[in-house]
């Protein structure tokens, strides 16, 4: 299946990337598509292991299931005010 | 209810025209600024990057929540992003209820929870040239 | 630090106006309003008396006290008397700092020490022609 | 000796005063200048007997001794913000 990835801020610029469209197990977990993605491309080897993410806008655990089509944002620690 | 993320420059005056009522007798308005100096480092700008789809969308729980407990709908709530300068507002929240206490504690309440949870980072800019994000918060997942 | 007691209609952007600096992150604006109800009764308007002397003295020391705790000079406060409609407002205050706790920590002192220190009289006017002053709060004395 | 007294709010509608100059004993207290008041003087018979006081424009306590020139001001609890 196919999930649009999204980094903001200090992420983005670690990377280099700010939108990302990944094929990923079906199925499978953020946490598993994060470790997939660090396995196969070194932009992402510099994000923390376990980031703040959110899955379709909203705050969730790793161990989230994903569905095709899924928004994973990779978020830095907040700091907004 | 009123809650927005945006570019624009925030009117102070614009976000508490938005409140109040006949009913209240208390109104608060909060403003963030940015601040000439943090860390004994002097500050030239900030750069505020957001998930504005998402900001947006925690923003209006967050007002929401706020209304709750103040028991007011009289809420409005604005956030900027983009490049700031020294003194530029950026956050406004304004409240206004019966009583004082209630939008002491609301507007309170507004600024603590976007500190935690608002998806927005703050990246400052130095007068030596540098730049540099910083520290944030890790936000209770489940919020 | 500015403070005034005043028959004139007060401005919310003028008194913020009064405050700010480039070194203060936080601003609070507080304003207390005329509702239109009180206790259950219909309000019609509120008539303020002052010992106007005597207040600009007693808000002067309490603006300098809020000042000293909060760290910061950049204060201002306005009281008003006279006649009153539904929606104006009676009291206003401004305070900017470094950082969120100390304007909201001066804020609420200032409108708590208002409440129990100013010589400054309510009159409510209620709608089937009949009016009162409300019943106040003996100052502590010394202060 | 002569003072001058001030009165607000409820206090100035129970009487009708709201200001007076009255001539009290040299070097009397607010106390005793307040109760020669009420017994020569009927309109001040619905003032309490011990109201808050300012003198001078400070609040002071009842028994504070006056000198010639003083404000006394009689003070309803007050009522602002």
């Amino acid at each position: 299946m196919r999930i649009r990835l999204l980094l903001f801020a200090l992420y983005r610029d670690l990377t280099g990337v700010g939108e990302l469209d990944i094929e990923v197990r079906d199925g499978c977990s953020a946490a598993a598509a994060l470790r997939s993605l660090r396995q196969h491309d070194s932009r992402f080897a510099r994000i923390p292991e376990r980031p703040v993410v959110a899955v379709n806008r909203e705050y969730a655990e790793l161990d989230v299931l994903l569905s095709d089509g899924d928004e994973l944002a990779l978020l830095p620690p907040v700091a907004g005010g | 209810m009123f809650t927005q993320v945006t570019r624009d420059v925030i009117e102070p005056q614009a976000v508490l025209g938005m409140i109040g009522s006949a009913a209240d007798g208390a109104v608060i308005l909060f403003l963030g600024t940015v601040r000439e100096q943090n860390d004994g480092r002097a500050v030239s700008g900030m750069r505020y990057d957001a998930f504005v789809e998402m900001a947006e969308s925690v923003l209006a729980g967050i007002a929401r929540e706020a209304g709750a407990r103040a028991g007011s709908d009289r809420i409005a709530v604005v956030h900027r992003f983009g490049e700031l300068a020294i003194g530029d507002v950026s956050v406004a929240i304004a409240v206004s209820s019966p009583h004082r206490e209630e939008s002491f504690a609301a507007a309170r309440y507004i600024i603590e929870q976007i500190k935690q949870r608002l998806p927005v980072w703050k990246q400052e800019h130095y007068m030596d040239g540098d730049a540099e994000w910083l520290a944030g918060t890790v936000p209770p997942i489940g919020a």
